[in-house]
């Protein structure tokens, strides 16, 4: 019985796969092949003459079926999916062989690499001849997208989407937007202040009517898919009225607790009702339930009695808010490596070894010192040694650069050269000073006064028992001797990490983690907004160590992203889910609890299962235990999956 | 550690019914320069619930010397002791820094390398001897803190030693490379015994410096200096005596300690114990039996106010 | 890597002979996995040949006996670490599965070996490529396993009529 | 039933397997006279005596219907079975011996030699100092004697032969026997190539209550008296209802106990075992390895119990190490010792 | 800092090293690996003890390693200053274990070495050899005899102390019964050494 007639299609990708795989011996193998009756190789199968390859074939040869050998599906199987529909053949019916990702790139060997590709493109061939037509659906699209994080990233995103003027809601599980940048003090290359560039987007944030800002709040539950995400968020009880609080300040002034203010970076202390800085947006306190004496002792209450609009209410419960948004942007940030795990920097064993953020609180003059540098008794610091790449370019800790590190010490040895007459030591290993304008601020820098750079990495800082001096050890590599510079205080610029629970803000969301525990984008260079998790977009520092304009930049363009789906009002769903053969099913009832969706329902009236597709997602492990083989996965059936089975196995 | 380890050590034994809790390798300075180690260890550890067996017939481990010499050698003589100890089916307990960390090295090539490993198991195969695998080592210090436990410790006190300053001295192989301690520069174990037997543990910065060890014999200068500043922070920091866990170091701090004064024209007089010696102390044990007297910086009158 | 085996050599365990193995990717974590060991340009043996499914819930031990009948040597299926699965937790479904089919395997006299099921993520291209490279490694010196057919061809010498059995795919 | 015009041939052959088959064809009762009524046999072991070339002699083509019972273990099961091929229009797989190997077929775990070995050398009862074991070709003074050939493997009729109808079952119960006959009889038989039973899985027949499935532990019908009203899996016993086809008339279920298998997979069920297992497995709760492989172990023998009857109609067919014969022979030393 | 003395700067002809040749050589030792990602960072050097007194620090040896430098390496003193103190491995940025690589200069300097710290180690190794255990005063003994008998005077008033302490004992130390098996351990040795 002569099967679909099938075209098959092998691409060069200029030498990607050319270079490796023989491309000739590749294209008559797959003649030979039974149904094929055409098979072309050409330098670039995704350009437009490639493609016009394909439609000319399916149109002039009555091609049934059509398999492109190139690269991964991930890559262009839209493509050529277009390309066969443009041409009137089904786009399901179109069969990729991945022969660049899976086969030249990865073999050293031509001859093996050209083997494997036959294999692969043999099992395309063989899965091909069973796929069957399928249609696409769509479903309208929720107009509403949910960012999570108020951080630059978070903020830029929020206003560039609200300005295109599509609802947005953010949330932010601090009291406060603004992120780690609403703690820096000046920012490199240009030196303008942190608050003066971020505090009129943050007021901006409140003010956007399409801005549905939701702070001291936090995603609990995301369901649903791209269009049609449902997600509760809990919006954490303040204890205040927000509508009557004026934002006066007269609570926090008043009120008798003090604990370490996490905003100061343990530097500063703040009350148990407080805004986290003068700036914050909204400019309204939350009680910290957990050291407020009227939740404790259930006496006090000096802040409602002294409230003028009185706003303060006790008894105010968290907010479940559930809300249906069409995309969801996670900038969720990332959190700085705590130096003391490597004891021998001597963080939290010394005073006065301090963090790069710390260091920010300090030298801000809304910080606890009033941007004053100073060591731990108040006095001003003689010498201070800046450590480069403390856990991070280090097998130990974090593998990875961290970015920002080099600029950011370089800023610091400004800034405390312009606010103090302290000598300053940055210790390096390498300087990379990647972005526009940061080898000349470097350049800058290095030439002012007392400003010495040291190339070799701070291996550990030690305390002179008699003097208390600290000692920092370091070889300077370039001169091979090695050097104990006393200091008053050390700076460790520390690693950018991800943040603590990045691992089940993932699994919320659904999306991954790359080997360094940061969010993984769909593709590294092409697509570092997307997620595996369709309609689901990352953006700045939790996806990897960034600056601000590189943040900036990825929180416009996941705001691209998430525009891009609104703004469609619909998306497609994919076809390619599980169906029940009612002839075949005997009701066991054996797939209904095995689907996470509940997508599989019993029909009492005939006695079978069934599927519910538009909740389907096609992940096909009912399928795998149906026994009977009544439930069936529909473009990854058991007769096409045997048949792939058969042609990597064929010689 | 498992649970079941901790209630063993609790379980009171009869005369000879139990079967001991680990084979020590004591090597050969626990018997000769430590000896008070060795006396020291094994009584605080039996009193605390932990029989030590001796491994028969040991040989010396090679220390950092042999594998400075001869690598194959360097893995191929600990091996022997870890093969006699997988064939005895106890977990193996170590005092000496040095030893445990010669004995460690061959446990992370049975884990790693291949082919090396291979060479080692054809080197034991000639002496009809086999290792499958790593052999649990403990360090003493180690069993004492997590086997036995600071509890178990503070309920035993006999003599607390209220008001002796105690610089704990860890030296660098205990916890170096990377070992089952807290920390492989700034380990704590050892504080929190001398703390929980009632002893004032100083803040002691160079906890883990390096003494120089064996480089004593041929770097002498050098190594008395390195020496010199472990004594200066312990002196600085107000420490009636130094405790110690490795022969080595103890010998370095304690026999040199006249060379050094005189070389740097110093005077200390610190006495440099093994923790052990301070515990089994403060576990009621002999004063005499815990060796004090074997120190060359005498202990004594420090130890005086709590006989 | 020598090349990956000519069509005859591969029946009998000769000096051509080159292990096959058949991999089962589920396509978020895996075969993007699988994806980044090509985006690196990491080098693993060319021995293994990846089917795309789209989540490790897919794959029936069915599909893995049939890659053993047709002759594959040893099976990989990759999925997404436990609690990172696309559908939520087909991959626990994959293990599930493996607890029983593991010692199924062991019945049938496949060595333990030759089949492996591994958490592999999207970011994981190094592991990838490292299990693999074991795989492979671990098949080759196990030595061909053979179709049913050879096998049943080097038991009895019977050329069986309808070769194929068991399938009613 | 109709008047035949002419009678048919009708011949049985009974091969690897217990004999139940031909004693089912005996439990269509009262019908059997019908059946000799409506056609002559000319090859029936069991109950007639024929030789050999008595059926050598038969013209081709010339038997009706052929009904084969058990599988092929050695060469003259084979021979006859290609013989009676040759002589009969249609050949039908009559059992799940014929049809998958059966309960003979289990010992496909095991190569000839290990098989030998424990009949021949270390079974408790055996007495059998010199070794002796079967040889095909013994010369004695009188002349030169043949025994069959012992195959490694047990296989199913349509291993050696085409077949043309598959009547499944353990025994094919008399009901399904009689329907056949009369099919035959009447000429209506479906496509060549199909099973003479129903189409879904034993579930769609099956009487008992059926709920969503989750199982916590799984049991040995001798653990407990299950509740004959639930589904059994549900209750944790392992009952391959739902991968097997149905027209047995749920006699195991009747009797409270599962269904073991004897007809086989259902057509588009991928492999009987495998897809009862993967079925069996992901019925289990829970995400902790450990905690599931605990449960998971509560089913002892996957392949005795998932291919109980059709080890041999699945995609593995042997135990690998049945084919180093060396090997395996040293291993059943061990096991024997 | 000190004033460097002047000095013309050296002139390396590379054909005249083969790099990878001495790393293959040092590969052979277990644990020492990474070498060629090696940052040149120097946390090894500011994490010595006695990197002060080394002619070249540890960083720089490693670097040495890499341009091929064999014969350089092995007549510097770095790796007879190492105590095994491990703190340059534990912080190894890169996970080098730079204390493998200094037993692995040492086993290879030695089989030509003929300097203190060398008879040192080989009379170690022949004592351990003899007895299957150490004994200190028949080490130091024969190490004094062995490089500078006049030592032994030097040596005297410690060792009278440490015999008092009962530290130091000067009878005929016994072997272990085990004996001939270290024996035998490093005939084999010596074998697969040799064919090495």
């Amino acid at each position: 019985m002569p099967g679909p007639k099938i075209g098959v299609y092998v691409c060069h990708c200029g030498s990607n796969i050319a270079g490796k795989v023989d491309m000739d011996a590749l294209r008559e193998f797959a003649a030979e092949l039974p149904d094929v009756v055409v098979s072309r190789d050409y330098k670039y199968m995704c350009s437009d003459p490639g493609q016009d390859l394909i439609k000319a074939d399916i149109k002039e040869k009555g091609l049934e079926r059509v398999v492109v050998a190139s690269c991964s599906p991930r890559m262009h199987e839209p493509t050529f999916k277009r390309a066969c529909q443009d041409a009137g053949l089904n786009p399901y019916l179109m069969e990729m062989a991945n022969i660049r990702e899976q086969c030249s790139w990865v073999t050293e060997d031509g001859e093996a690499a050209t083997q494997k590709a036959k294999a692969l493109v043999h099992s395309a061939v063989n899965k091909a001849r069973h796929l069957e037509p399928l249609e696409d659906k769509t479903v309208p699209v929720d107009p509403k997208t949910l960012i999570v994080g108020g951080g630059i990233a978070g903020i830029e995103a929020a206003l560039k989407i609200a300005e295109a003027g599509k609802e947005v809601y953010l949330v932010e599980r601090e009291p406060s937007i603004g992120g780690n940048m609403a703690k820096l003090d000046k920012t490199f290359p240009t030196l303008d202040c942190a608050a003066c560039i971020l505090t009129p987007k943050m007021v901006s944030v409140a003010q956007h009517p399409n801005i549905t800002l939701l702070t001291y709040s936090e995603v609990e539950k995301v369901e649903g898919y791209i269009g049609n995400f449902e997600v509760t968020i809990r919006k954490r009880a303040r204890s205040i009225d927000e509508k009557l609080c004026n934002g006066c300040g007269t609570c926090q002034e008043k009120c008798p607790i003090k604990v370490p203010n996490e905003f100061e970076e343990g530097l500063g202390m703040r009350k148990a009702i407080y805004t986290p800085f003068p700036q914050a947006v909204p400019n309204k306190p939350v009680i910290d339930r957990e050291n407020c004496t009227y939740y404790k002792t259930g006496k006090c209450k000096i802040c409602e009695r002294v409230c003028p609009p009185k706003a303060i209410r006790f008894d105010q419960e968290d907010e479940i808010i559930t809300e249906k948004f069409g995309a969801i942007i996670v900038a969720t940030g990332y959190q700085l490596f705590d130096p003391s795990v490597g004891p021998q920097w001597g963080y939290g064993r010394y005073d006065n070894v301090i963090h790069g953020l710390q260091f920010e609180r300090l030298s801000n003059a809304s910080g606890p010192t009033g941007g004053k540098i100073l060591l731990k008794d108040g006095s001003e610091p003689e010498a201070v040694a800046i450590l480069h790449c403390v856990g991070s370019r280090d097998t130990n800790y974090a593998e990875y650069c961290s970015r920002i590190c080099c600029m950011t010490s370089v800023k610091f040895a400004h800034l405390v050269r312009e606010k103090t007459n302290a000598k300053v030591y940055d210790l390096y290993m390498d300087m990379r000073t990647f972005g526009k304008q940061y080898e000349e601020f470097y350049n800058r820098v290095v030439a002012e006064r007392d400003i010495y750079f040291i190339r070799g990495k701070g291996a550990e800082v030690m305390q002179d028992p008699e003097t208390g001096k600290l000692l920092v050890r370091v070889e300077d590599t370039l001169l091979g001797v090695f050097r104990e510079i006393p200091v008053d205080m050390v700076i460790l610029n520390a690693a950018i990490c991800p943040r603590p629970d990045a691992q089940e803000v993932a699994q919320k969301f659904g999306i991954q983690r790359s080997a360094d525990g940061f969010f993984l984008e769909y593709h590294l260079k092409l697509e570092p907004m997307k997620t595996a998790n369709d309609g689901v977009f990352i953006a700045g520092t939790c996806q990897s160590p960034k600056d601000i304009p590189d943040t900036v930049g990825q929180g416009a363009g996941a705001a691209a992203e998430a525009l891009k789906v609104v703004f469609a009002g619909q998306v497609t769903v994919t076809p390619t889910t599980a169906e029940v053969r009612d002839t075949l099913c005997s009701g066991c009832r054996i797939c209904i609890p095995l689907c996470p969706y509940n997508a599989i329902t019993f029909d009492e009236a005939k006695g079978v299962a069934q599927v519910n597709e538009a909740l389907c997602k096609g992940c096909g492990t009912c399928a795998a235990s149906c026994p009977s083989g009544a439930l069936r996965a529909k473009h990854f059936d058991n007769r096409q999956l045997y048949a792939q089975i058969e042609g990597v196995c064929a010689e | 550690m498992s649970e079941t380890k901790t209630k063993d050590a609790a379980r009171p034994k009869g005369a000879g019914e139990a079967k001991p809790d680990f084979v020590f390798f004591p090597g050969c300075s626990l018997h000769s320069t430590a000896r008070e180690y060795h006396d020291s260890t094994v009584q605080s550890m039996a009193v605390l619930g932990i029989t030590l067996e001796e491994l028969d017939d040991w040989n010396c481990c090679g220390a950092t010397a042999l594998s400075s010499a001869d690598s194959l050698l360097s893995y191929a003589l600990p091996a022997r002791n870890l093969a006699m100890t997988q064939e005895r089916g106890l977990p193996m307990a170590v005092a000496c820094n040095s030893c445990f960390v010669t004995l460690n090295r061959v446990n992370a090539l049975m884990e790693t390398d291949a082919p090396y490993r291979s060479k080692v198991e054809e080197t034991l195969k000639a002496i009809g001897r086999r290792l499958d695998g790593p052999v649990e080592i403990r360090h003493t210090l180690h069993i004492i803190y997590h086997d036995v436990g600071l509890d178990r410790i503070r309920e035993k006190v006999k003599r607390r030693l209220e008001g002796l300053k105690v610089a704990p001295y860890y030296g660098c192989q205990i916890a170096r490379p990377r070992h089952e301690f807290s920390d492989p520069e700034f380990p704590t174990e050892m504080d929190d015994i001398l703390e929980a037997i009632g002893a004032e543990v100083v803040r002691y910065d160079r906890k883990t410096k390096c003494c120089g060890g064996a480089l004593m014999t041929t770097k002498e200068d050098v190594v008395l200096e390195l020496n010199e500043q472990l004594l200066r922070e312990a002196q600085v920091r107000g420490a009636d005596l130094i405790a110690v866990c490795c022969p080595m170091c103890q010998m370095n701090l304690d026999a040199y300690q006249g060379k050094i004064n005189s070389r740097f024209g110093t005077d200390y007089k610190l006495p440099v114990v093994y923790f052990t010696q301070l515990l089994g102390f403060a576990l009621g044990l002999d004063e005499k039996a815990m060796g004090f007297g074997r120190g060359f910086v005498p202990a004594g009158k420090h130890l005086k106010k709590y006989a | 890597m020598t090349q990956a085996g000519s069509p005859k050599s591969q029946a009998a365990a000769g000096e051509g002979w080159e292990p096959k193995v058949v991999a089962f990717l589920c396509n978020w974590c895996s075969y993007t996995g699988a994806d980044l060991a090509g985006i690196s340009r990491l080098k693993y043996p060319a021995n293994l040949r990846i089917i795309r499914v789209m989540c490790s819930g897919r794959v029936s031990p069915a599909f893995v006996l049939k890659a053993f009948h047709e002759g594959a040597d040893g099976v990989l299926v990759g999925g997404c670490h436990p609690g990172d699965c696309h559908y939520l937790e087909g991959n626990y479904k994959t293990l599930k599965r493996k607890l029983v089919f593991e010692r199924l395997l062991e019945q049938f006299g496949i060595e333990p070996g030759r089949f492996r099921l591994e958490w592999i993520s999207g970011g994981e291209g190094d592991k990838f490529a490292r299990v693999a490279e074991e795989l492979v490694k671990t098949v080759r010196e196990l030595g061909p396993l053979g179709s049913t057919a050879e096998r049943l061809g080097r038991a009895d010498g019977l050329a069986l009529r309808a070769e194929g059995g068991g399938g009613n795919a | 039933m109709p008047e035949a015009k002419k009678k048919l041939k009708l011949a049985l052959y009974w091969a690897a397997s217990c004999g139940g088959c031909d004693i089912a064809v005996l439990d269509i009762d009262e019908k059997i006279l019908t059946v000799a009524e409506l056609a002559d046999i000319v090859l029936w072991p069991v109950a007639l005596d024929f030789k050999y070339k008595d059926v050598e002699a038969l013209a081709d083509q010339s038997v009706d219907v052929c009904l084969f019972n058990g599988a092929v273990r050695n060469s003259e099961q084979r021979e006859l079975a290609e013989l009676l091929r040759q002589k009969s229009k249609v050949m039908v797989a009559f059992g799940a011996c014929a049809c998958f190997g059966g309960i003979p077929a289990l010992a496909n775990q095991f190569d000839r030699e290990s098989i030998f070995r424990r009949v021949y050398d270390t079974t408790p009862s055996t007495d059998n100092p010199g070794r002796v074991r079967p040889q095909t070709k013994l010369s004695v003074p009188q002349g030169d004697l043949h025994l069959p050939e012992f195959y490694n493997a047990v296989y199913k009729l349509d291993d050696v032969v085409e077949v043309d109808y598959y009547i499944p079952g353990c025994p094919p119960p008399p009901e399904l026997v009689w329907e056949a006959i009369t099919a035959i009889v009447e000429g209506k038989l479906p496509p060549k190539g199909s099973t003479l039973a129903g189409e879904r899985s034993l579930c769609h027949t099956c009487k008992r209550k059926k709920e969503d499935k989750k199982v916590t532990a799984f049991h040995r019908v001798h653990e407990f008296v299950p509740d004959p009203e639930k589904c059994l899996l549900e209750q944790g016993i392992i009952c391959s209802g739902p991968v097997t086809r149905e027209g047995c008339g749920e006699r195991c279920l009747n009797a409270n106990m599962p269904c073991r298998g004897c007809f086989g997979p259902t057509p588009e069920a991928l492999e009987h075992g495998a897809s009862m297992l993967s079925a069996a497995a992901t019925l289990v709760e829970g995400k902790e390895e450990a905690e599931l492989a605990e449960v998971l172990d509560g089913i002892v023998d996957p392949l005795g119990t998932f291919y109980r009857f059709t080890l041999a109609d699945s995609l593995l067919r042997i135990r690998n190490k049945s084919l180093g014969l060396e090997e395996k022979a040293e291993e059943g030393e061990e096991a024997a010792s | 800092m000190e004033q460097a003395e002047a000095k013309t700067l050296e002139v390396i002809r590379q054909d005249a090293f083969d790099p990878a040749k001495f790393l293959e050589e040092l590969d052979a030792f277990p644990g020492v690996d990474k070498i060629k990602n090696c940052m040149q960072c120097g946390v090894c050097t500011a994490s010595c003890p006695l990197s002060h007194e080394m002619k070249e620090t540890p960083r720089k040896i490693i670097e040495m390693i890499r341009a091929g430098m064999r014969d350089e390496v092995l007549a510097s003193d770095t790796m007879w200053y190492c105590a095994s103190c491990y703190a340059c491995t534990v912080r190894c940025p890169q996970g080098i274990s730079m204390a493998e690589v200094m037993y692995a200069l040492r086993t290879i300097a030695l089989r030509t070495a003929r300097n203190l710290s060398a008879a040192f180690y080989k009379t170690f190794s022949d004592t351990v050899r003899r007895y299957g255990r150490m004994h200190e005063s028949d080490l130091m003994i024969r190490f004094a005899l062995r490089t500078n008998p006049l030592s032994l005077l030097k040596m005297g008033p410690l060792g009278l102390r440490m015999l008092a302490k009962g530290k130091m004992s000067l009878s005929v130390p016994t072997p272990i019964r085990g004996a001939k098996e270290i024996g035998k351990l490093y005939e084999k040795v010596a074998e697969l050494e040799g064919g090495a």
